[in-house]
């Protein structure tokens, strides 16, 4: 039987000691009306060679397009010591580390992530990960709520610089607690957030104010005005951002201007993915957030720390679990219960190969990718960057004609050109979102430019023939 | 073994934090991307004022000491793989090495999430049959895989609930009756949605106390949160009584679908009334448990529901598979995460139920049943009490150590400790919470009989030791990489990040 | 710098204990005018990213064709638990074990490997491993002298239906201590080893019989009577089998008619492969030798026993060394010392899981293939099946042209068509040797014969033209 | 921890021999696979009197029980990922990831030997690649990759010396100088080739007796087998008389190249006039060791042997490359594996080479000498005795343990067995044979200087054990899986099949 190891001999013996006759009287106390028929709309059993036939079929068919989406995952070098040692069985088939003294590997490796996630974005604390970088936003959200005791208004400000599918998710999750995400409108110029539009709400109940860096335009922020205005404001300040982007970014612990000290952002969370986690069609990816101590117990999550054992030498643990479901219920600062343990593994081992030298060249290297690809798609007639705003590893384009079908024309030459910002920024109507990281080299670039050009040409000598 | 060696072991065996191996210069370069140099390669400087300025003090490390480092400390775990691990309400089971090869096939590690459909046909056809195959086993009417994890799909289904009642224009419901052994997520949840929680006791046979149901339901009620069997190892027997009493009220019936393994083709939650379910799929249906997750909190819905459910589902036009969303569902709850949710779980979960097959699902239930039911039965041999001894057993039970403790002074969690020398994981201690002292075991249907007769012989032992040699239990573990860790020593001095000897010195 | 951890300031600690200014100062021994240039014919180190995509594109040209070509290595499913614990690092980065307290792994798991392949041949015994078939067959010649004692001649009788790479190999290796291997020719009608060609050496100096089972052809031999042939001639018989198929086959430890009791093969050898190693271009593979107890200290290879510790506790450690080069030196059985250890570990694993009802499963599947291909492929005209013999699962087919030209033609359609016999059996002129493995399904299996139609019709109809 | 607690320990940590955990009837049938039924479908039944009748007595175990029982056994080593592990002559570096996880690329798994070269090109031009670049590492003229070890490797070169002879008619010549301090397989291979042994001894600084070689050489030498660095780990000094001497007697120079790691990029054997070399490839490049191998032993020849060497190479004919064989090089000695050796080994070494690159492998040399050179002053400066301490170490050295050995009746295997005490496998020991109680020190590049310290603080506190307690030395290891193994009792009392209890009783 499929993965069920039990003997005719050992079900006859097993029956015996219940006192039963059959396993069907082990469910005898189902009420008889209830009892399912045969799940005809399961098929029936496949071996191991079937199923691995069938998927390396289905592989096919998605077969490897070359891939210039960004958006939000990015396709980035996966070194591959991180899947070899996050799949190992003891890290792989181990759940939540109840058991301290039988699972030390575990809370070491998450004591260590939660380190090098503190010294990445600047905070003093994490916790041990959230489900994702949009779910994350939620949390940060409804934490501020709860941390930010001077304000009543359970009003965030969310400028639409943030990935719009974050502020939906965030909508989703925070709406039935009546906090109200309001949002904010951008510079059409430098595709930076409006400050104009932040001024109305100056001197008003305001809970918090979120930033995201680089923004969902690849272009940076001023994050030291917006950070000094939400203090300024009694608001706090809730950081999104690229884990990978702070090996050459500033980090939000030190947000804010010298004026004011470098207050910093109180809240900073995001998407774990590029750090070692493979694009997997959106998941699971991890969500992270640090903060500042004084929040600690605000936060959502489970966090581990290092303690002593009876023998007086150090060891992990989960602790502060006072904050969490399985002890506060109700009125648990969430009910995030199982989160991303894997792909925090792996992404600790990403982070400990790479170090800070490392993390930094991946970096840089995107961010010469993305101009370098910026300059040969550019070249093309047609096509023109959108924003003027300082960039990280992403760029917008406006082509001449609507993205949607260069994109599927592109899709058939096996290339995957981008993302169509008209379904989420009407306003921007042939707009094309496109990224680079240190995985594409010079030919890819130079494929792209060429297919780009074909369709596009294409396209034109189509429209000039008609 | 004597002091000397043993300390000498220790040492040994003691893993340094990553930072106390780190030594700036050190490097593995060969991870890192070329970098192009010359005057037209590099991208626009950054702002100063943007940049950062100092590096941040992560490790600096070798290829070598990274593997070295993490392949030891993955050797401190117990796992499925290594250790029999029959904790309570989490269907810790075999996890099968084909689901996560075939997940990790190059095509789908490396497809994008926004990847358009035509590029996507064999991704989607797996997720499309995915939710088939869940709609089938629940008896709902529509799936979406979307939720992270079972506290995800249970926000997604009271959102879906409220949602419901909203649109009828009943906005007074926001009252979720949960019953007291529930699963502390359950709360935690439907106080996330914004509601109101009423607990309701159980009866002493572990069935819901009807008349307190009946007390709790009302125009108020927005739903009850059930899991079925319950967190107490039984079958809900008056299942049909709650289902008519609570839509009676008005109120719908939200299934946790934690302990779907007990069920799984012998009753479905929507032929017993349910409206909504979330299941485990990292439970039930075996994908990785990775030290706390990923999970996937699949939910499956009723007519009634059909129309909220959070987006992204896969639709299929004839012969194409696309996503459907916001402009196919307007009045969905929305988006739960970013892009799909946790897609290579969902992935493991679609392998390994086709290689369950269709007869597979009830055999996973009653395999899993018969362990249950078996080891309740050698242990309370052995002198233990099961909590509902009377009852069957789902697919978990629960022991208690009510009087243990009394006569030894010794408790489940001294229990817990000592079956780790043992070379067994412990079963969940102190949940349910209504439970004085308890080990909710659930063996799962892929351990063999020799395994559970193993722990039972080791709980027989652990018995005598109580009476013989308490500080054995007391004091346990001995055998463990550190001893039992002082857990209010840690909560109240926090030491969440490391810092250098001399930072923490200064402190 | 690549794989090695040292900085500067290591470096200069070092230097000062040593109590030298550099490192080159460490090769001052070396002549100078020895000293090596720069290695201009080796490449600049690429980084992982880069040889990432480098063997990507390799892999690429190579592709996944459908493959039906079996002589000798063949294409089986590996189950995934197989190579996802052989390549745990504690196996795949451990060496041999010389220290037996800290390698118990490897030693039990060889220990366990021995008495699987003991059971699965018959025998009293086995080794640690050797290098590859054709390798463990010299190996067992040179054996079958030193256990022979009642045989002067060194001369051993291989037929031709034993695979004639092993042949060629087994010649390379036993021809520079004098060992005369001399060939017997096969039935053209049945494909089995020619009785009468072995009468001629009745009642002469015979050091050993060799036979295969299945023979290169697939077909079976009719292995009583050889056995009992070599016994009454004092001549060892050495048996070079397919462990796969001793799942359904009689197992060479009782090989010999009951007239004789059933005596059974000397020494037993052949390639591990199918035991869930990959094709891999034909390595690393292992070979396997099982013997009587009687030729242990005989047998070349390592060999792993159960004993106690200090406490009385069961242990497993090397045994028998006495025979190998590291004790024995110009006196060892064999040259071998680094052997097979990866590949036994996968083996080891892959027979736990099939267990014999799987192993049994494989081999029914096997066979049922080949005969559906068989089927398939003799429906098509200019297809004939050559050999009359049973078989196990590889056919010989005669086509009504050369081989080669038709298997280029399947190649382009994406299909290695099977083994142009002619290269080693020039009277087999238009022969093709396939093999249908569990692997095979039937859309496969149509689509081989639907392209050698085509691909016959092709040529035929081109005949017919010209 | 007391008496009770470590024998449920032990019991904990034991692990089976997994006929112990099998159960007739008990099987993985995911596993299997899918057997037509149905009159058609059947292949033609098997002559009964070739048929097997009994089913062999293999482990009946699930998935599950496979999987855990070999992650635990595999729990049970030491290793690389685990350890350090400084085995003196084997090389014990880091194994890159992306060697095995490259290498294992789907296409090339699946590639079968004798697909046409028109099929596999991609592969082919690997392998060329890789010849192309151990010739320009050896100073040879032409390389092949098919011998499957370092011992075959050997085989290859003397069978080439000999068959080179044998083609000049010079037929007398069958006679193998060798020093003493030479690697075993040396003298077995020479005897495997037919050859006589002459040993020579080495002098006293380690260099080769140059009157005992210029004795020895004569009309009868076939060749000289010869490791520079020697395995004394020093590098010979008189090569070039060494060289001389042989040639003038018409001899060939064969060199082992199991110490190549020391020289990569500093020396180049084929400068230094040997006419023919293996290499042990998955020493020098890293792939992996395997509990015991593969291994892969390409040979490298001067001019005078290219006809010679083994078959299959690979050749390059303008774009397309292909396999040379006995057509292409009828003088060649033919072919030493089915196929083309372990392709699969030589795919492992091609990539960590790429990794390496130019720079790179001189870099290896150097640090490999830096670390040996500074653990043999580490640990004089402790009070060990090295055995070559006036020469500079090559990439390993020696300890000799002689004055412990009479001072303390303290022997080189008790130290070795205390090491694993300390977390570190044991150097090599009792090899070269001429040193008496010595370990043979190899720590690779990959190491950092605090695992280099870490060692030699051990030995330095284990030669306090010797004076204050020895039995803590010489009834080590204490804190193994299992204490110190009887191996006279092994070779006594064969025990190298499991046999069910009943049987053992038997017997
Ligand atoms: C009964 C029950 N309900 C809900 C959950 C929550 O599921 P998850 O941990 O996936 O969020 C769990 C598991 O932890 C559970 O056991
Ligand atoms: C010096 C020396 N020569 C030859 C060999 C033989 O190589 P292999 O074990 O690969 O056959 C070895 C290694 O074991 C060695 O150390």
């Amino acid at each position: 039987m499929p993965f069920i190891p039990h003997t005719p001999q050992d079900i006859a013996e097993m029956l015996q000691v219940i006192g039963v006759r059959s396993v069907s009287e082990l469910f005898e106390e189902i009420p008889a009306e209830l009892l399912a028929g045969p799940l005809t709309g399961v098929p029936l059993a496949l071996s191991e060679i079937e199923i691995s036939r069938l998927m390396s079929d289905r592989a096919a068919i998605d077969g490897r397009p070359l891939n210039f989406i960004g958006g939000g995952a990015y396709e980035h070098h996966i070194p591959a010591p991180v899947w070899a040692i996050a799949t190992r069985g003891e890290f792989y088939s181990a759940y939540t580390p109840y058991q301290a003294e039988a699972s030390q590997g575990t809370l070491q490796l998450i004591y260590e992530y939660q380190s090098m996630l503190s010294e990445l974005t600047g905070m003093e604390v994490s916790n041990a990960s959230l489900y994702d970088g949009a779910s994350a936003l939620a949390e940060a959200c409804l934490m501020a709520v709860r941390a930010n005791r001077s304000s009543l208004s359970r009003r965030i400000l969310v400028p639409r610089t943030v990935n719009p599918l974050y502020l939906q998710v965030a909508r989703s999750i925070v709406g039935n607690q009546g906090v109200t995400l309001v949002t904010l409108d951008y510079d059409r110029a430098s595709g930076r957030m409006l400050a104009e539009s932040l001024q109305q709400f100056t001197g008003q109940d305001v809970t918090a104010l979120v930033v995201q860096q680089p923004n969902f335009f690849g272009v940076l922020e001023e994050v030291d005005e917006l950070t000094d205005w939400a203090h300024a404001n009694k608001a706090l300040l809730i950081g999104v951002v690229n884990p990978l982007s702070l090996a050459l970014l500033k980090p939000p612990g030190l947000w804010g201007g010298p004026a004011s000290g470098n207050q910093g952002a109180d809240i900073v969370c995001g998407e774990g993915q590029p750090l070692g986690v493979p694009l997997a069609s959106g998941g699971p990816y991890f969500g992270f957030m640090t903060t500042r101590m004084q929040y600690v117990r605000q936060m959502p999550g489970r966090i581990v720390g290092r303690t002593l054992d009876a023998e007086g030498r150090p060891g992990f643990t989960l602790t502060l679990q006072a904050r969490e479901q399985h002890i506060r219920r109700g009125k648990a600062t969430s009910n995030i219960c199982t989160n991303q343990g894997l792909t925090v593994t792996a992404a600790t081992i990403y982070m400990s190969l790479m170090g800070a030298a490392g993390l930094e060249r991946v970096a840089a290297a995107c961010m010469q990718r993305s101009a370098q690809l910026l300059k040969a798609l550019t070249a093309i007639r047609g096509v023109k960057t959108t924003f003027t705003g300082p960039r990280f590893h992403e760029v917008v384009l406006s082509l001449d004609r609507p993205a949607a079908a260069v994109l599927e024309e592109l899709a058939r030459r096996g290339i995957l050109g981008g993302l169509d910002l008209s379904q989420h920024y009407p306003e921007l109507k042939s707009a094309l979102l496109v990224c680079a990281t240190e995985t594409k080299n010079d030919a890819d670039i130079a494929r792209y430019g060429q297919a780009l050009a074909e369709v596009l040409g294409a396209a034109s000598a189509k429209a000039g023939a008609a | 073994m004597n002091a000397t060696t043993s300390s000498v072991t220790r040492k040994a065996a003691r893993e340094p934090v990553i930072f106390e191996i780190s030594k700036p210069g050190r490097e593995a370069p060969t991870q890192f991307p070329p970098l192009a140099r010359g005057p037209d390669a590099g991208a626009p400087a950054l702002p100063a004022h943007l940049r950062r300025q100092a590096r941040p003090a992560m490790p600096s490390v070798s290829e070598l000491q990274a593997v070295r480092h993490f392949t030891r400390l993955s050797q401190l775990n117990f796992s499925i793989d290594t250790h029999f691990y029959p904790l309570g309400s989490c269907t810790m089971k075999y996890n099968p090495k084909a689901c996560n090869s075939l997940a990790m096939l190059p095509e789908f590690l490396n497809r994008h999430p926004l990847a358009p459909a035509s590029a996507s046909q064999g991704f989607l056809a797996c997720m499309f049959e995915l939710q088939e195959m869940l709609r089938e086993i629940t008896g709902m009417h529509g799936v979406s895989l979307t939720p992270m994890a079972g506290a995800q799909g249970e926000f997604a289904g009271v959102a879906m609930i409220r949602a419901y009642h909203r649109a009828r224009g009943d906005e007074g419901r926001n009252e979720i009756i949960v019953p007291e052994a529930a699963h502390g997520t359950n709360p935690a949840t439907a106080a996330m949605c914004g509601c109101v929680v009423r607990e309701i006791p159980c009866d002493s046979n572990g069935d819901v106390d009807i008349e307190a149901l009946r007390a709790a339901a009302g125009p108020k009620t927005a739903g009850i949160m059930l899991t079925n069997p319950s967190t107490l190892g039984v079958f809900e027997r008056k299942i049909v009584t709650v289902e008519k009493i609570v839509h009676a009220a008005g109120g719908l019936l939200y299934y946790d679908g934690a302990n779907l393994n007990a069920i799984l083709g012998k009753v479905r939650p929507g032929d017993m009334g349910f409206d909504v379910i979330h299941m485990n799929l990292h439970k039930t249906f075996s994908t990785p448990h990775g030290g706390g997750g990923p999970g996937s909190g699949a939910v499956g819905v009723g007519e009634r529901l059909l129309p909220y459910l959070p987006i992204p589902v896969v639709g299929r036009d004839g012969e194409r598979y696309r996503w459907l969303d916001e402009r196919d569902r307007p009045k969905s709850i929305g988006r739960l995460s970013a892009f799909m949710g946790n897609a290579g779980v969902n992935m493991r979960a679609y392998i390994y139920m086709r290689m369950l097959g269709r007869d597979g699902m009830v055999r996973v239930a009653e395999f899993a049943a018969l362990n249950a039911n078996y080891m309740m039965r050698r242990l309370t041999a052995e002198g233990f009490d099961a909590a509902y001894g009377m009852r069957r057993a789902s697919h978990e039970f629960i022991i208690t150590l009510k009087r243990q403790h009394r006569q030894y002074n010794i408790s489940a969690m001294d229990v817990a400790k000592r079956l780790l020398d043992y070379g067994m994981h412990a079963p969940t201690t102190y949940f349910p919470l209504l439970v004085p002292e308890c080990l909710l075991i659930e063996p799962t249907e892929t351990e063999a009989k020799e395994d559970l007769d193993r722990f039972c012989d080791a709980m027989s032992e652990i018995l005598r030791e109580m009476a013989e040699t308490p500080e054995m239990v007391s004091k346990a573990p001995h055998t463990m990489p550190v001893r039992r860790l002082d857990d209010v020593r840690a909560a109240k001095l926090l030491d969440l990040v490391w810092k250098p000897a001399a930072a923490r010195a200064g402190e």
